[in-house]
């Protein structure tokens, strides 16, 4: 790891700009791609309306959710790619192109189509430069949707980075921030292994000061997102707003929560949780994905081990819970963790 | 190995009877006010989530349907209620879960994009571009083991053509011979990318050649083209001839989804196909042929728009799912 | 779950043979499939060499190992069905045969090729009853092969079953001994939910007693393959194995270990492990997975919760490295757990 | 669209040249000596994991990769050994790696499965059926974009022409016009199931009428056939025209991996393409043509033998990696 704090606090006086989550995405994308003509983008529609003659291309979709929306104006459509629908393809022609040269940028619409093009992620890219004695590497970045809160039901809402955090060879990376997903996505564009790049889909019209330039954040490099004295609250992605909800709901009440956000979850970076909790002796950690081997349970794991002699209570986990997630906008709200519960839970063990 | 369909109207409805040719009236204009009127609740921000709807390809869902009973399934898309209709689940339910309520027809758990009514024969739509085909073929194979005489249907859209699955499956199913049928409803477009874009075979019933089966285009905005073709391809399925790949060359006539700015489309295109709009068609075959008068077809189309409000006013007056049902339905035991 | 402790003492009382672990699996597929007509089996070469004429049945392979050799004889090539090399068509068939009326039993030869079929494991069958509001259920059995130890390298050595525990609407399970094998695969057949069935491939040739005749053993009900007061142990799959072997060259220094087989990760039996626990106050957890959000990290955060007051020392993890699996022998061994990590790690915390 | 190439053994010779058909003639006795070798040695213990080889398919690896540098790339599949060497993969580091040594192309960590050399064009053996499709596709679109002038090769076998991938990357190839080659080695099984069961399609290059590219069949045991109809479909890829679909009919002289029974196939089948052994075919033209003498090729057969002995020897000799490099090359940086 050749991440440095400093680097984070150089960022962070940097002169700032407003805008969404969805806009430093793109941001980033366009940052990397004037920089280097290796990078591509590739992926459904990420362009939008390809070989449609009358359609003038800042007119194209730019993706679903419009973030890669104005980029084939700008570099083309031989390097901003609309791929038909064929994920283990076009993921795995990413794949195939980061070990022979180029520096893809691949996007997976929804997290949850992983089952259609996993083995080309975790089975091919990721083990390339183990099973060939270090002699590959393969510079990708999958881009992909998360997250439940807009009633898109059972396929196009859940979380699963823990089922990519658990293969080696992989990077996740978890932005909450306008900021850190501009700063985190460069370093994962520039990143010689392959990342997975979770994009929070709640979080797209978020606002936020977003440094200017090309300013990258560093992986492995937890972000303090609320400091305190009383509890150490991990979370992940959007649970980083909903703990920080909880935080203030507590202060009220004189609990001083912790908020930290990993920020990138593989590689993770061990020591800030860890210092935290031998600060606040006690844990609750965050996480919208399933419960059961999350990565929640890898950090609860963690504290468990090299922790344990700091904690004065157990470990909470917040969760959704095990099961799908459901459409109905009561079932959802009940399904996502809400400052409530996490509040709740604070106060369990505090 | 591509059979391209050319038939007159009137071809093929001789064994049609007034009874039926109405009651496949009423399932078209049945789907397309359903889809007018989600498009509508859509915008007023009664239905959450996405919405996909299937106004303008309603011959296909019933043309093919037609020919179905409650022991054959069918694997359904994202833009499903039209096969859901056509399929013989009840319209309540269907609005009901559109909005997520207790009542629908997934109790508000599965929402637009995962309708299901299993003892209807219907294995729900599918939020996975392709997922239905290795799954018609597992209704296949039931039917097939345990000799019900059932047969499967696999809807998809010309974008799921170039999914893994696809192909996969329609190898599985010539290889077994399995009683299943494939049904292309091809619009033209994968969200916002034409099909010549996308798909590198001019048809995609070409690529029945590739599994030494037929591949049948027709014209998907003809109901008599499509009841036609899939009764033969049925017919074939449940004779145990195994599997056929049929393409109906059709058209949505709002977006992709709702919401969908449409860009990618021509007004003059779309002014074409809806000159071509399925239900007008068959209206004027209904009433040039005798068949029914105008008042007669008015009369069941304001039966339906009030069994339709009917089914609205119930949806709203329902309740949501209680939180603690977010729990349930996981497993059978655990 | 209506399991109960009773069903596990009656099978142990039985009459018993001895048999390998490969038998034992076959032999309850047998049984299950005298007893109900719509228990069928399919996988590549499970039956082998279909359709080529001159080969008597007795003579075809019966999978790549061997396991389901004999089935195809007595069943007939109607209900021992040679698929192609089509994991999500076949896989998916199997999903889409469960939901209508059949309740077949598919192979997926290498744990590792779950990238080929992910979608219609997890997306599809493990979602269809929550989906579609309880209205449907998909009784289908996905055995496959998991486990380092015969240099098979980086594609066929997995373990993943963290992967399917992590996603609702599964059952995970995974069997240590031929007894446990039979008894827990006649009950996955019998179950009405998706159950992914994990055999050891370097398990196989191990032999054990094995009770006769038709008796299931319930999921979600751990065995306490050792007792012992001064540490817990649990440990899955082959990992028994080497959690037993630690636990006599601990015993010949007086500490006394209790090694638990959770037997089923999803239902996972949390009482037998918290009141272990609760007795010997320490626990190690041994699993040949990759350590990030894998089953190892999921138990210590149980325990980490529910049993902390009980706890007197760090939760400790035994298990593969975040690694692939590598192919030459000696780093193989490295790279699986050995008896004498697991005991060095046990002295650390007693 | 499928092409079944009938020529003679002498036509396309004309551009060969004796140095490059001793040369080709080299590369295959390579192969099979390497795959009897390694045969020999999994047979006493000294190879761990699977060993699928090759032998009996060596016209195509050589076939095809006679028209590749080392900017072009090559995927290969769990029966890769052949490949390697063909693209010119040392044979003392594929040696070592067999036997997990710390002197392997991978330093022991891939063995026999994932045998790779990317400076070499060589993108690994793989262990799973289909999963060099796009990468192939990858390595292409890399060459076109960066304007490499290089090509892919995806080499493949009869089984894997069912898997998603292949459709999946057929097409993709065909929209973007890839310069890629896919070559499909049926050598008539996967595993011990015949491709007249597990294929629904007579001949797999039939298959290329789905995607609307040239698909070709040519007699796999003939190294001029493959040679040839190689050229034309890397040449054409190469003018920047797209992907062509070529079919090599083999056989595999050894079972489906070491430790196989196969009693699927009938002594009297092995026997007839035995018979047609391309390496022996290639010999009696070589001499009648008076290309080469007995003695000649001898040589190049105990100087084939003899540096094949001396990597076994060294291998053997080299350490095993140390316990601790099982840490190391998960990553760039981590
Ligand atoms: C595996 C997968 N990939 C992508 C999507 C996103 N998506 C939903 S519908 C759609 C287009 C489908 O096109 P087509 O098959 O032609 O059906 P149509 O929408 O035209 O009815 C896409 C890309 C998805 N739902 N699933
Ligand atoms: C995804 C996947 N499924 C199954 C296997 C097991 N397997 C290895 S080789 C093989 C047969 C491959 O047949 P074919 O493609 O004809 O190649 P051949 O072995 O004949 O060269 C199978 C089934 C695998 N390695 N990967
Ligand atoms: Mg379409
Ligand atoms: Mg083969």
């Amino acid at each position: 790891m050749v991440a440095t704090a400093t680097t984070v606090a150089t960022a962070a006086t940097a002169a700032t700009q407003t805008m969404t989550y969805a806009e430093a995405v793109r941001e980033a994308m366009r940052i990397a791609m004037r920089d280097d003509p290796r990078v591509i983008l590739m992926g459904e529609d990420v362009a939008g309306g390809a070989a449609v003659d009358h359609l003038a291309d800042e007119d194209a979709w730019g993706g679903p959710m419009g973030v890669t929306k104005g980029l084939v104006q700008e570099f083309g459509r031989d390097r901003v790619l609309d791929t038909p629908i064929t994920e283990a393809g076009f993921i795995g022609a990413a794949v195939g192109a980061a070990a022979t040269g180029l520096r893809p940028i691949a996007e997976l619409m929804f997290v949850d189509f992983f089952g259609c093009c996993m083995d080309q992620i975790f089975d091919q890219g990721a083990k390339f430069r183990y099973m060939f004695g270090g002699k590959a590497s393969c510079p990708v970045v999958i881009r992909t949707m998360i997250g439940a809160g807009v009633s898109a039901a059972g396929q196009h809402s859940g979380c699963h980075y823990s089922v990519f955090t658990h293969m080696p060879g992989i990077k996740t990376v978890a932005p909450s921030t306008p900021a850190d997903a501009k700063g985190l996505l460069l370093t994962a564009i520039r990143d010689d292994d392959l990342v997975m790049f979770f994009e929070n889909k709640v979080l797209y019209a978020m606002k936020g000061e977003v440094p200017d330039g090309d300013v990258a954040i560093p992986f492995g490099v937890a972000d303090v997102k609320r400091e305190g004295s009383d509890v150490t609250i991990v979370a992940i992605s959007r649970m980083v707003h909903q703990a920080l909800a909880a935080a203030e709901e507590l202060a009220a009440d004189g609990i001083e929560a912790e908020v930290i956000d990993p920020r990138t979850l593989s590689p993770l970076d061990d020591a800030t949780i860890l210092e935290s909790v031998a600060k606040t002796h006690r844990l609750v950690v965050v996480d919208e994905d399933n419960p059961r081997c999350s990565a929640a349970a890898d950090i609860a794991a963690l504290v468990a081990d090299k922790g344990f002699d700091t904690l004065d209570a157990p470990i909470k986990l917040v969760t959704a819970p095990h099961t799908p997630v459901p459409f109905s906008p009561p079932l959802e709200q009940a399904y996502v963790p809400s400052p409530e519960k996490i509040a709740a839970m604070v106060r369990e063990i505090v | 190995m591509v059979v391209t369909q050319e038939r007159e109207t009137e071809a093929g409805t001789a064994e049609l009877d007034r009874e039926t040719l109405l009651g496949m009236y009423e399932r078209m204009v049945q789907i397309r006010t359903f889809e007018d009127a989600a498009g509508k609740s859509f915008a007023a921000g009664l239905v959450p989530g996405f919405v996909h709807l299937y106004a303008g390809e309603e011959a296909v869902a019933v043309g093919v349907c037609s020919h179905l009973s409650d022991k054959d399934v069918i694997t359904s898309t994202n833009r499903g209620h039209g096969h859901c209709i056509a399929k013989g689940v009840e319209i309540e339910g269907m609005v009901a879960e559109l909005m997520g309520k207790a009542t629908g027809t997934c109790k508000g758990k599965g929402g637009s994009m995962h309708i299901a009514d299993v003892g209807k024969g219907m294995l729900g739509a599918n939020g996975i571009v392709g997922g239905g085909f290795p799954l018609a073929c597992g209704a296949a194979l039931t039917a097939k083991t345990l000799g019900t005489g059932g047969v499967a249907v696999c809807f998809f859209g010309d974008g799921a053509s170039n999914q893994g699955t696809f192909h996969e499956s329609l190898n599985l199913a010539a290889i077994w011979k399995l009683p299943v049928v494939f049904v292309c409803e091809n619009n033209g477009y994968a969200e916002a990318t034409p099909v010549h874009y996308h798909c590198s075979a001019t048809d995609v019933a070409n690529r029945a050649g590739a599994y030494e089966i037929p591949g049948v285009v027709v014209d998907g905005l003809d109901l008599f083209a499509v009841y036609e073709a899939a009764g033969e391809a049925i017919a074939r399925a449940r004779r145990g001839e195994g599997p056929t790949l049929l393409e109906a060359k059709t058209y949505r006539f709002y977006g992709h989804f709702q919401g969908d700015t449409i860009t990618y489309r021509t007004e003059e295109e779309v002014l074409r196909f809806r000159e071509r709009d399925p239900i007008a068609g068959l209206k004027r075959y209904l009433k040039e042929q005798g068949l029914a008068t105008e008042e007669e077809l008015d009369a069941i189309d304001s039966r339906i728009v009030d069994a339709l409000d009917g089914a609205w006013e119930a949806a709203k007056a329902a309740p949501f799912p209680k939180p603690e049902e977010t729990l349930t339905d996981v497993y059978v035991s655990y």
